[in-house]
């Protein structure tokens, strides 16, 4: 056999399919579609597109509940990234996806590659980038390898988004020991197109030829594939680490953007996962048509590569792209302005084959409708957790150390709650010089050229609360996306989302994704934010241990006037501030779920049930904040998540402007120490706090009393930058913002630094 | 007794290195067409106490595994000298 | 007023170069593209900030030998102004055309933030519309912006008044020798700073300081030309 | 005939390495605290045509005085041995 590869009927006697991570099932059912023993390289080719990364094999039968559509959707899932109209002929394209198991090995570069891969899903769209962000979780930083990872992960995921010129604008990052051998880094991308500029993944046109651009192919991330066992099924990816080219992808993305706008391109698509494999046969199904591919044209940086390596390949900053015949100079000119290569390697055809040549020898020969749509589904059993029914409602019971000043201070410096500036600072946030809410608000606000438009962009999500409840957890992490755009002054438009989980084949965990996908989409619906696009990581454990299900929403919204932009910081004394939604809720909601309790019980912090959620005070809270914000009322909004009340408070209080906060809480009866934590340090949803001239306080509470919302007035932004809190006439907690300020700042940056 | 290791770090073969790419393509438009190949890594020079020779290589050998280099993408030399302390 | 705002490969503060020129000035601003060889018929040069080869081996080591830095050095030559912003500065260094060069940030990080600059010299092109010794909030994004000269050369630039920004006492971001974050070639007409101020242009921006710059090239090149 | 040259850039001593400063502070942490100092440089591997070793030598330097080093801050040393084309 050619390459000293082993013959079908080895293949077949020696189980390498296997080795490839391929079922016997699989393996028979590849023998029926093609009437024949698949050969060495065909079957790698099958392994990759029926892998879970690919095929989505657990998850499919989940993510099909999702709500997908909506009368601004112009590209739901299916393509390289959903679009939504913004009018003005304009429209967004967003996508998140998780590069977790390549991080864990190579921090820097793991992280790296994924934010150049999501950058790739945008422009392959004939978008023009136009902010990032990430969502991350690691272990605590006690642990010198946490560190590691986390400041390895951020400086890749700056490195690459400094370098390509596309501003990072936000997202989160939590820190749990939950998360100490599985790191999660989802990044998001999200790009600017108007309508008629839309580019998509197909390949049409008989006998039109197809170009590879870009990068030149080497061995990255194949041996992974040769290696891959089926009791660990991510170890392919594990070893498969790249590293990434910003410099190159900024040349790609320039010239494909150019190239797609002569409106020659039939099609185009970016070679993330399977390289070449995965980008033909997806083109080719979109059209339901065939490729012939020579992989002998294929621009190799090494030598002696196999069709085998070639198909497999994941070497990064590639793209296939389909032209109109006749019509390859223009690109073959476009790249060599920008430096670049641009190979036609085949054609397309019309028998609904993809055939890979190598020369005159046909290497490979499949059915592109065997490669993906007969895609095996995996019909995971389901199994609710035991845990789930042992949950307490009661308040538990917490030793304060001394003060509730001092749990304050303690709870701003855990590093989850702690100000992310040591992270943001690190990623050029300004570039393109259209970011007008920067990181450390609720949301980014971006502006749209031309227009007085602007977007916002949040990345939200809680595996602790998903833990907990799946179902609300899932919906709670969506409703917290929208509460922060809302919070920003923006309309949410819609949902990309990153779903994170530990091994499917525990029925457990399964449940756990089924039913938190059905929480989001229950609160997709409610929110009007259809789910346009997204990913799917599972088997995100180690040592038998599961991350959180981790459920991340990246969430647009839209700005019809830049005079509607809204920040969380304080702007002048004098003004009222007002809590939108329940003040006392936790006295019946208690700590469940609260970084207060993992900071204060943290063996059995797990043991208490979640907050209540109801979708319409959450919505009813929300329309309240945004109408407000529209009628010119509001001066800072700020929602209340992570750490509760005291926090979010303690967080509009830290600006420049040196102000101070005094607010006055009015129990209806006597309140105990653990009733007060709850109070204070609860996190029940659905809040948002609001700063208001004075003038304009009657307005607020019409507007919130029409609605049926809640509206207490809290107290007074003040001159002296003292953060003061009664309970009825006694101060329970008092301090100077600075010292507030001080170990929110530096909590981070204290241990990084050393 | 005190060591000087001189450590040459590289990507392996067959990793991707962007940076001598660009930097053969830069000295290939500066006319120098007659280099074939740049790889571009990192070179440390670490100066440390050691009992012998052999306590030396050894820990040389660990700080590089666990730290200075990341074996899944790296690879590294080093020359060992004592040095007058 | 005509500016060129050079492209390098891996440029990408180019258009918000562009940008800022046009919407603070009543001159007209284009992109060139690195192979250019002739810069004559322009007025005003930018090298822009952004990753000009992606900053591989030094950051402007390579894009220093693209063929219009010919052109660029010869216009420095014939007076006209040339200014680098960010990687433009780190470019302008490494082609010899500023004293100096740039390091990495003594925090090794990349720093994104705004930045408070005292305006050292008010007798350039650069900064006429400014007072001396104010304080303007410009911001900068950088990993090598460490500017660092041997103490003769600081000296050299100290008397020839050549230093036209510093940051604000204890609040440099980088470590470079004498808070230096902008610097003058002898014949003040080569400006080259690490804070951006084409992202300065607007309040919607965090900051309006970056305007007069702008408009300081723009009454420079009026005072030389009248109104064409 | 074919040379590779093994060119060693470091910083220049009166220039602040903090680099090596924070090397030299992590691997004291991770216990190695018989560490004095570390320095950090960069490391390049060329492979370039030559028609003999004074022909080499001259070119690296030159590449090096030019291009590969800034002499502000950076110093240089190398070593060239001829390779099987
Ligand atoms: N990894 C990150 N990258 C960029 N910005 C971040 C990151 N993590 C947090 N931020 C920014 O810090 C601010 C606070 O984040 P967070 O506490 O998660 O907000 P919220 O509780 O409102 O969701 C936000 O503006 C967010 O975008
Ligand atoms: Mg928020």
């Amino acid at each position: 056999m050619a390459h000293g590869e082993p013959t079908p009927q080895q293949v077949q006697e020696q189980k390498i399919y296997r080795t490839f991570g391929l079922t016997e099932e699989e393996y028979e059912k590849i023998i029926a579609s093609l009437g024949r023993l698949p050969n060495y390289t065909e079957t790698g080719i099958f392994s990759v597109m029926w892998s879970e990364h690919c095929s989505y094999k657990s998850s499919r039968p989940v993510l099909r509940r999702f709500p997908t559509t909506g009368e601004r959707v112009l590209q739901g899932p299916g393509e390289n990234a959903g679009i939504v109209d913004i009018g003005d002929n304009l429209a967004v394209v967003f996508k998140m996806e998780s590069h977790n198991h390549p991080t864990a090995i190579e921090p820097y570069q793991g992280a790296a590659t994924g934010v150049g891969g999501i950058i790739r899903d945008i422009f392959t769209m004939g978008a023009r980038p136009i902010a990032l962000l990430n969502s991350l979780r690691f272990g605590e930083l006690n642990d010198a390898h946490n560190r590691y990872l986390f400041s390895h992960s951020v400086e890749g995921i700056g490195g690459y988004g400094n370098c390509i010129g596309i501003p990072t604008v936000g997202g989160e990052v939590v820190f749990d020991n939950r998360y100490t051998h599985n790191p999660l880094v989802n990044a998001m991308c999200v790009g600017l197109i108007a309508h008629d500029k839309i580019a998509t993944g197909t390949a049409s046109g008989t006998n039109n030829p197809v170009l590879v651009v870009g990068a030149k192919t080497g061995r990255d991330g194949i041996h992974g594939a040769t290696f891959a066992s089926t009791q660990d099924p991510h170890a392919k990816e594990r070893s498969a680490v790249q590293v990434g080219d910003p410099f190159m992808e900024k040349l790609l993305l320039e010239a494909c953007l150019e190239l797609i706008d002569t409106g020659k391109v039939i099609g185009i698509q970016d070679m993330g996962a399977a390289g070449l494999t995965s980008s033909s046969a997806e083109m080719a199904s979109r059209a339901g048509s065939g490729l012939v591919l020579d992989v002998t044209k294929v621009p190799v940086r090494e030598t002696a590569m196999t069709p085998y390596e070639m198909m497999l390949s994941e070497s990064q900053e590639r793209m296939l792209v389909v032209m109109e015949k006749g019509e390859e100079a223009i690109a073959y000119e476009i790249f060599e302005k920008w430096g670049l290569e641009a190979t036609a390697i085949g054609h397309v055809t019309d028998d609904g084959f993809l055939r890979i040549v190598e020369g005159e020898t046909v290497a490979a020969q499949i059915p592109v409708t065997a490669l993906v749509d007969e895609a095996p589904i995996a019909y995971r059993a389901s199994l609710r957790p035991r845990y789930l029914d042992e949950l307490r409602v009661d308040l538990p019971v917490c030793q304060v150390a001394s003060s509730m000043k001092d749990e304050l201070v303690a709870l701003l410096s855990r590093e989850t709650i702690a100000s992310k500036e040591w992270v943001y600072d690190q990623y050029d946030s300004m570039v393109r010089t259209e970011t007008f809410v920067r990181p450390g608000s609720d949301a980014a606000v971006v502006g749209v050229p031309g227009t007085k438009k602007a977007l916002a962009f949040v990345t939200d999500g809680n595996g602790r609360y998903v833990y907990l409840d799946p179902h609300q957890g899932g919906a709670m992490a969506v409703a917290e996306a929208a509460r922060n755009l809302v919070c920003s002054g923006a309309q949410p438009l819609a949902v990309t989302d990153c779903l994170n989980y530990g091994n499917p084949e525990k029925p457990e965990i399964f449940y756990q994704l089924e039913q938190s996908a059905d929480g989001i989409s229950r609160a997709c619906e409610v929110f009007a934010t259809p789910v346009i696009g997204g990913n799917v990581s599972l088997y995100n454990e180690s040592h038998g241990i599961d991350i959180y299900p981790t459920p991340v929403i990246g969430m647009v919204g839209l700005i019809e006037d830049v005079k509607d932009i809204m920040t969380s910081d304080l702007k002048a004394s004098g003004h009222a501030l007002y809590l939108l939604g329940d003040l006392f809720a936790g006295l019946d909601d208690g700590l469940g779920g609260s970084e207060y309790l993992l900071m204060r019980d943290p063996m059995h912090h797990l043991d208490y049930a979640l907050p209540t959620f109801v979708f319409d005070d959450e919505k009813g809270v929300q329309d309240v904040c945004l109408q407000a914000i529209q009628q010119g009322l509001l001066h800072a909004a700020h929602d209340v998540s992570d750490g509760g009340l005291l926090v979010a408070l303690a967080e509009m209080a830290m600006t420049e402007n040196k102000l101070g906060v005094q607010v006055r809480l009015s129990p209806d009866h006597a309140l105990s120490t653990n009733d007060l934590l709850a109070v204070f340090f609860g996190e029940s949803p659905s809040r948002i706090l609001v700063e208001v001239a004075k003038q304009n306080e009657q307005a607020l509470t019409s507007l919130a009393t029409m609605h049926g919302v809640p509206c207490v007035r809290l107290g007074e932004v003040t001159k002296d930058s003292t953060f003061t809190v009664y309970i009825d006439q006694d101060v329970v907690v008092q301090a100077p913002v600075q010292e507030l300020e001080s170990a929110w700042r530096g909590a981070i940056g204290s241990w990084m630094n050393g | 007794m005190t060591w000087q290791a001189l450590i040459y770090v590289t990507l392996k073969g067959s990793v991707l290195d962007p940076q001598g790419t660009a930097v053969t393509k830069a000295l290939h438009a500066m006319q120098y067409t007659n280099v074939h190949d740049v790889r571009v890594g990192k070179y440390l020079e670490v100066v440390f106490d050691a009992d012998n020779e052999q306590a030396a290589n050894e820990q040389v050998q660990a700080m590089c595994a666990k730290f200075l280099t990341n074996p899944v993408i790296e690879t590294y030399t080093y020359r060992l000298a004592e040095v007058a302390s | 007023m005509k500016t060129a705002v050079i492209q390098f490969p891996g440029s990408n503060c180019d258009m918000d170069a562009v940008k800022a020129v046009q919407s603070t000035t009543a001159g007209t601003a284009e992109l060139v593209w690195h192979t250019t060889k002739d810069l004559s018929a322009y007025d005003v040069i930018v090298v822009p900030g952004g990753f000009s080869y992606g900053d591989y081996l030094r950051a402007g080591a390579i894009a220093r030998f693209s063929p219009v830095m010919d052109a660029v050095a010869t216009e420095a030559l014939r007076g006209k102004l040339v200014m680098g912003i960010c990687n433009g500065f780190q470019v302008l260094t490494e082609a010899g055309l500023l004293p100096g060069a740039l390091r990495q940030n003594e925090s090794l990080q990349f720093r994104c933030e705004m930045a408070q600059l005292v305006v050292e010299n008010t007798d350039t092109p650069y900064t006429r519309s400014y007072h001396e010794g104010e304080v303007i909030r410009i911001p900068i994004a950088h990993g090598e912006g460490n500017y660092y000269a041997d103490d003769a050369t600081v000296q050299e630039l100290e008397k020839n008044e050549q230093i036209v920004f510093r940051y604000r006492k204890e609040h440099n971001p980088n470590g470079s020798v004498g808070d230096i974050a902008g610097i003058v070639n002898k014949n003040k007409n080569v400006l080259g700073m690490m804070p951006h101020p084409e992202r300065a242009v607007h309040e919607l921006l965090g900051s309006a300081d970056g305007v007069r710059l702008f408009t300081s090239i723009f009454t420079t090149w009026r005072d030389a030309h009248g109104t064409r």
